[in-house]
């Protein structure tokens, strides 16, 4: 087995531990956390992709797409955390399904 | 001089609303408006330019960003698909900036609205330009970041939950994305999709690498099953905001399947994938329209007519599989009914908040009279509702012609029956706002109501105007179909 | 919390499970797959690095030969910052300082920390023109640091709706963007940097990029702690 | 461009226009609406009538004035040929007339611009679907008329309109879908098609594809089969009655129902020609007819509601256009034509007068018309000459149409039709004549006796002239049947090129 191989393999293992957990968990902290483990399991099938060179330096362009991916997953993850703490203090619960606890009778579209 | 301008327009129909926005975010609730509105009324003559650069060209047109060439460097390609879909965003963005000028008083909690929407904008513009498919991953998070945080901008209880549905599943499509982008990579070792194309064989990993960016982009499209999150979003959000959604930002992601299934690769590169998704199409239409038809609220029934509606467009997949590519084509459908369903749909919902401000409320119980206290709105629902029926002489009117003809020369019959039935159903939930529309008013609409606030004229024409346009688009639209084949080479059409 | 959130039921559970093992499956099928012998881009990466005007190869990919990758990356970040300004800052109480009383150890402690963070981060910055770094791990040093002293108190949240922090905000994003922009008046595409100037621009975008990248984090950390404050104002609960 | 062309584009797009003009002014400037409604009426007249005119001076080498685009293989196209002049003439000349009617009949009513900005459209669609070239703008003009119509329909906004508005649209929607269905089949089928004299499918394709022509035969005529309210497909036209009387007068007396008996001539002469006969879709579609004649007439005998003892008549005297075209002999083709004026005429100035009586009298029922001839004489005269001329009585256009269909029918060789042309003609009489003598010679109502106020007109004028108008036209098409430019000569001369 391959360096990379042992890396890609990971990379999908937590990518179909996370996805179980993201079905699985209702609350909303849960769920963005294993969103973010997928992203960390696919980041390792990068660097596993990255390390099948044959040269010292590993192939830098995966490095790169994974910097960039971590970026653009902190952004949404931090827009993601916000909204989660926004709906606890609305409704008191961080879940999608959320009871009505504050009994807000303004809800509907606009 | 004119030469060198031209050669960056592809450049241009980014950089434009991308400047604009920061711009928008320091100036703030009152100043973001005319820079809102001067960077999209500008977007459009770019896409015109980009549009006749396309057309006068005849093929693909590359703009190399940093000057690095393919595969080192990431392109811009201008093609008749992403000349067509920068051209109706531009027309669309700027009619839902015009409309939000009425629609959002000064109000404290939508001062960030101008910034987000022109980020909305700039990556939509991103997306469709870009040739790159590592690119596009960037060009979706955009999308998806911007469009939820537009969902979640009025900050309701409803519009936070639906917005947070919407964010994870967008999130999980990515991801689905990324890891389609790394087996990409991983089996071919370019990114972009031109090279792609060139090098695309019958490989495990390749052949995995579509099915994980089809489930991602399935997800960010809200094709039945996985169209949960959408109806809430869209109903939630500010009716501007919804009006996007539903005509330019799922269309983003099929776009990109678009792309792959039919530019990169073709339908049969995964076995029996063009018809799963035809299948899911075809389920979305039955299943979204009866949804319309359950629903108590109007915004709620055009978010599931969205769902039907979205169902169109992957039938394009298994007819182009199974029919190929004629001049009765239905990519040629599937495209066209992405441009009419994005005038018509955006008409929709503008028309939807105006009844919204209109009436305080969006029961569709309570509409009695509509015609009568909101005529030009009325009119506006009408008319896009031609096109959701896809009769004549809409643009969906056209879409269908082309697809029933595909099917039928196919003889895959049973896709046109289907089209048949989804332009029934969609009559009949049209026709559950339409109907009580010309009832008498409501007790609580007393005659002196119907002076009483009226809705700022530019509001009401925005919307009428895109209806209008979804209209005539089915006897005009030959500049529009000739357009959008252009440099594919698969179409056969030489223009 | 966790406690008063229900578990999924047993079905859905056994569904799932079912659902990620046989996917796992097919993944795992997929990245055997991949090719061990195929070089990728690496062989013209390195053969393009001279022209890049920096030596670390990721660096150059990130900041030149796919730059526009990172100036819409950017773009994310900054979008995003704004969406958690939109769904915090709507909210009446939001920006409120973060620590009332501070910590003496905590407070001695930020201050002895936060100006080695500032210089750690600059020689992040400037490491990355060779060697692993860059505008982002120096902008998450600048960020730490900031949070360090959100923490102690000495950040004052309040002035967050002020201009000032937009600018400081999107300044990066700005002056990236202008650069990108600006180029093209000399002749080339957009992003395309004079061979000669490559080097100095590319800094210059890095050292704007970590002041707002900075920023960003701390306003990002702040924007979301406070709700929580606010709720445990109105429920009189202790948590 | 000539003046033909200009002509053929100003019908089509005139009323469309006068649409926009009318929604544009809006519900308060009623006067400047109603000029502008009947200067655009006026000009589609002259517009139609133009038309006409170029496809006159054509006809020899059949040179008609045409106008079109394309859309991939789509052609959509306009053409005034003799055909298609006789019913863009009739829609848009009547309009004319109905514009003064409904302007008086409308006058203290809500949501005029509405009204007539809808009505417009669907003048303009009707007029659009007589002079379109090929089946797909046909089809695109008909779906707009009935969805133009339903807005009418629907008018006063009461639970009863809005049920009628209802049953109207199940019928004609599905319709569209089956009409839809067939024009595409029959597109990939056969190529574009457009419509020509003596059948436009190619040559052989009968024998080829049989089955498939017979099913897309089958879907047009279902499509089709509604606007024309062929038995079973009828029930939504009495239940459409709810509408105003302008309505039912123009639409659903004309326009509306024409539309659909218009396209079964097109579909039958022009697109299968022979090959229907061929393969022998004429005979059931001729049994329906006929079958549809005597069912309306039976039907309407019940009504004692006169609008709805009008729409019965309706069903069947619009079966009379269906059988005579599809006998296929050219006297039988000239009944058909000929009556899709003729009874344009009659049957308009029939339901106009069941508006004014309904507004000046309030007299909706048979039964409530007793000595109404000495309240209203001009009106009630008018409807007595429309009666008798759709009942047969010579020398009324009615006469002339039953005569031509009648040796037609010898000619073709199907002499039942006669047997059902005089069972029709005593039904039909049995239906109107009641009506003619309550009025004339029952006792009338103690307020009717000393006729209308002194001082005063019967009715609101704008109302009454019209119908006087149109009456006299339809006497005028039956005692001049033979004279150059009347309507059964002009349908002779199309029979003539149809049955080549």
């Amino acid at each position: 087995m391959s360096q990379t191989d042992v890396y890609t393999l990971a990379g999908a293992a937590l990518f179909v531990i996370s996805l179980y957990g993201l079905i699985t968990r209702p609350h909303l902290i849960h769920k963005i956390l294993a969103l973010n483990i997928m992203s960390g399991g696919v980041f390792l099938v990068f660097v596993g992709i990255a390390r099948r060179v044959m040269t010292p330096d590993p192939d830098p362009l995966p490095h790169a797409m994974v910097l960039t991916g971590i970026v653009v997953t902190v952004s949404s993850t931090a827009y993601a955390l916000a909204l989660a703490k926004r709906i606890y203090s609305e409704t008191g619960a961080a879940v999608l399904d959320a009871p009505d606890v504050f009994e807000r009778p303004e809800a509907g579209g606009d | 001089m004119t030469d060198a301008l031209l050669v960056h327009m592809p450049a241009l129909a980014v950089v434009v609303p991308l400047v604009a926005a920061p711009i928008a975010f320091l100036a703030g609730a009152r100043w973001g408006r005319p820079v809102a509105l001067f960077a999209t009324a500008l977007s459009i003559p770019v896409a015109f330019v980009i549009a006749w650069m396309a057309s006068t060209a005849g093929e693909k047109l590359r703009y190399q960003i940093g000057g690095w060439d393919a595969p080192l460097g990431i392109g811009l390609v201008v093609d008749g698909l992403s000349a067509t879909m920068l051209l109706v965003t531009a027309v669309v963005g700027f009619a839902i900036t015009v409309y939000s000028l009425g629609y959002f008083a000064e109000q404290e909690k939508y001062r960030f609205f101008w910034a987000l929407w022109l980020f909305l904008l700039a990556s939509l513009a991103a997306l469709f330009l870009s040739a790159d498919v590592f690119n596009l991953y960037v060009g979706l998070e955009l999308v998806s970041v911007a469009a939820v945080a537009l969902v979640g901008l009025s900050g309701k209880r409803d519009a936070l939950i639906a917005a947070m549905r919407y964010m994870l599943a967008a999130i999980l499509g990515s991801i689905f994305y990324l890891f389609g982008v790394a087996l990409l990579y991983g089996a071919f070792g370019v990114l972009d999709l031109a090279h792609l194309a060139a090098v695309l064989g019958p490989d495990v990993t390749g052949q995995a690498a579509f099915a994980l960016i089809t489930i991602g982009l399935v997800l960010k499209t809200a094709l039945f099953p996985a169209h949960f999150w959408l109806p809430p979003a869209h109903s939630n959000a500010p009716s501007p905001v919804s009006a996007v959604l539903s005509a330019l930002v799922v269309k983003g992601s099929f776009y990109i399947l678009l792309r792959l299934w039919t530019d990169v690769g073709d339908p049969s590169y995964v076995p029996g994938m063009g018809t799963l998704l035809g299948v899911l199409g075809a389920t979305a239409i039955v299943w979204g329209s009866i949804q319309a038809l359950r629903q108590e609220r109007l915004k709620m029934l055009v978010a599931y007519s969205t769902v039907a509606q979205i169902g169109y467009l992957f039938l394009l997949f298994p007819l182009v599989e199974i029919a190929g590519r004629h001049v009765a084509d239905a990519w040629s459908a599937g495209v066209f009914h992405a441009v009419s369903h994005a005038l018509a749909k955006s008409a929709m919902f503008l028309a939807a908040g105006a009844v919204l401000s209109r009436f305080g409320h969006d029961r569709i119980e309570g509409l009695g009279g509509l015609s009568r206290r909101a005529p030009v709105t009325m009119m506006a629902f009408g008319l896009s509702g031609i096109t959701m029926m896809g009769l004549p002489p809409s643009g969906g009117f056209v879409a269908k012609w082309l697809y029933i003809t595909a099917s039928i020369e196919s003889g895959a019959w049973w896709w046109a029956v289907v089209v048949l039935a989804g332009g029934l159903l969609a009559a009949g939930y049209v026709a559950r706002v339409v109907v009580p529309g010309f009832a008498k008013a409501s007790a609580d609409a007393s005659d002196a109501d119907v002076d009483a606030g009226r809705l700022p004229k530019h509001m009401e024409l925005a919307a009428l105007s895109l209806a209008l346009a979804a209209l005539v688009l089915g006897v005009l639209g030959q500049p529009v179909l000739d357009l959008m084949v252009v440099g594919d080479p698969a179409s056969g059409v030489i223009p | 919390m966790a406690s008063a959130v229900p578990e999924s039921p047993r079905g859905v559970r056994l569904a799932a499970g079912a659902l990620c093992a046989g996917f796992g499956v097919l993944l795992v099928r997929a990245v055997l797959a991949i090719p061990e012998d195929h070089s990728g881009l690496a062989p013209v990466v390195a053969e393009r690095l001279v022209d890049s005007g920096v030596k670390h190869p990721v660096t150059a990919v990130l900041l030149n030969f796919r730059s526009y990758d990172t100036l819409l990356e950017i773009a994310v970040l900054v979008l995003a910052t704004i969406g958690v300004l939109s769904v915090a800052g709507s909210h009446p109480r939001v920006w409120a300082p973060v620590a009332e009383e501070a910590d003496p150890v905590l407070s001695a402690l930020a201050r002895l920390l936060a100006p080695f963070m500032v210089l750690a981060s600059g020689y992040l910055l400037w490491a990355g023109e060779h060697a692993p770094g860059g505008a982002f791990q120096a902008g998450a040093v600048l960020g730490a640091a900031g949070v360090l002293l959100a923490l102690a108190g000495y950040a004052r949240p309040a002035w967050v709706t002020k201009f000032g922090l937009r600018v400081v905000i999107s300044v990066g994003f700005i002056v990236f963007l202008a650069i990108a922009v600006g180029v093209m008046f000399l002749g080339g595409v957009l992003l395309e940097y004079p061979r000669d100037y490559a080097k100095a621009l590319v800094l210059i975008v890095e050292t704007w990029l970590t002041v707002s990248i900075g920023a960003i984090l701390v306003s990002l950390f702040i924007a979301s702690a406070s709700p929580i404050e606010e709720l445990r104002a109105r429920t009189g609960s202790g948590r | 461009m000539n003046w033909p062309v200009i002509a053929l584009l100003a019908a089509v797009a005139l009323p469309f226009v006068t649409a926009t003009v009318i929604f544009a002014l809006g519900e308060t400037r009623s006067t400047a609406r109603s000029a502008a409604n009947l200067l655009g009426a006026a000009g589609t007249a002259v517009a139609v009538l133009a038309a006409a005119a170029s496809a006159w001076q054509g006809r020899e080498e059949r040179a008609f004035a045409s106008a079109g685009i394309e859309l991939l293989d789509i052609g959509f196209g306009l053409e005034a040929d003799m055909l298609g002049s006789v019913f863009a003439v009739v829609a848009g000349v009547l309009w004319l007339v109905t514009t003064v009617y409904a302007i008086g009949y409308m006058s203290r009513s809500a949501d005029r611009a509405r009204f007539f900005g809808f009505f417009s459209i669907c003048v303009g669609s009707a007029i659009g679907i007589a002079l379109a070239e090929n089946l797909i703008t046909f089809f695109v003009f008909y779906e707009m008329l009935t969805l133009a119509t339903y807005p009418l329909v629907v008018h006063s906004g009461t639970p009863a309109a809005l049920k009628g508005g209802r049953t109207y649209l199940t019928y004609a929607l599905p319709a569209g879908a089956a009409l839809a269905l067939g024009v595409v089949w029959l597109h990939v089928l056969a190529g574009p098609v457009s419509f020509t004299p003596g059948g436009a499918l190619p040559f052989g394709l009968a024998f080829v594809h049989p089955a498939q022509l017979t099913v897309i035969f089958a879907l047009l005529m279902g499509g089709l089969g509604v606007k024309a309210a062929l038995f079973p497909l009828h029930g939504w036209l009495p239940a459409a009655m709810v509408a105003p009387a302008p309505v039912s007068s123009l639409l659903h007396a004309v326009a509306v129902v024409k539309a659909g008996v218009f396209g079964i001539a097109r579909v039958v002469l022009e697109v299968y020609g022979p090959d229907a006969a061929l393969l022998g879709l004429t005979l059931p579609l001729a049994a329906l007819a006929a079958f549809t004649i005597i069912f309306g007439s039976v039907r309407a005998l019940v009504q004692d509601d006169l609008k709805k003892r009008l729409a019965f008549s309706t069903v069947a005297q619009l079966s009379y256009i269906v059988l005579g075209v599809v006998l296929a002999s050219p006297l039988a083709i000239a009944a058909g034509i000929a009556h899709l004026a003729h009874h344009a005429a009659l049957k308009i100035t029939m339901f106009f007068t069941a508006g004014v009586v309904a507004e000046e009298v309030g007299a909706y029922r048979v039964s409530e018309f007793d000595g109404l001839g000495r309240r209203m004489p001009l009106t009630m005269g008018a409807f007595s000459i429309a009666a008798l001329g759709i009942v047969g009585t010579p020398p009324a256009a009615g006469f002339t149409t039953k005569w031509l269909l009648g040796a037609g029918a010898l000619d073709s060789g199907t002499g039942w039709v006669l047997a059902v042309l005089a069972v029709s003609s005593l039904l039909n009489a049995a239906y109107f004549f009641p009506i003619i003598h309550r009025a004339w010679f029952r006792t009338p109502r103690a307020e009717w006796a000393s006729g209308p106020a002194p001082g005063r007109a019967e009715a609101d004028l704008r109302m009454v002239v019209p119908l006087v108008v149109t009456a006299l036209a339809g006497l005028a098409m039956g005692l001049l049947a033979a004279a150059a430019l009347s309507p059964a000569r002009w349908a002779m001369l199309v029979a003539a090129m149809e049955a080549l």
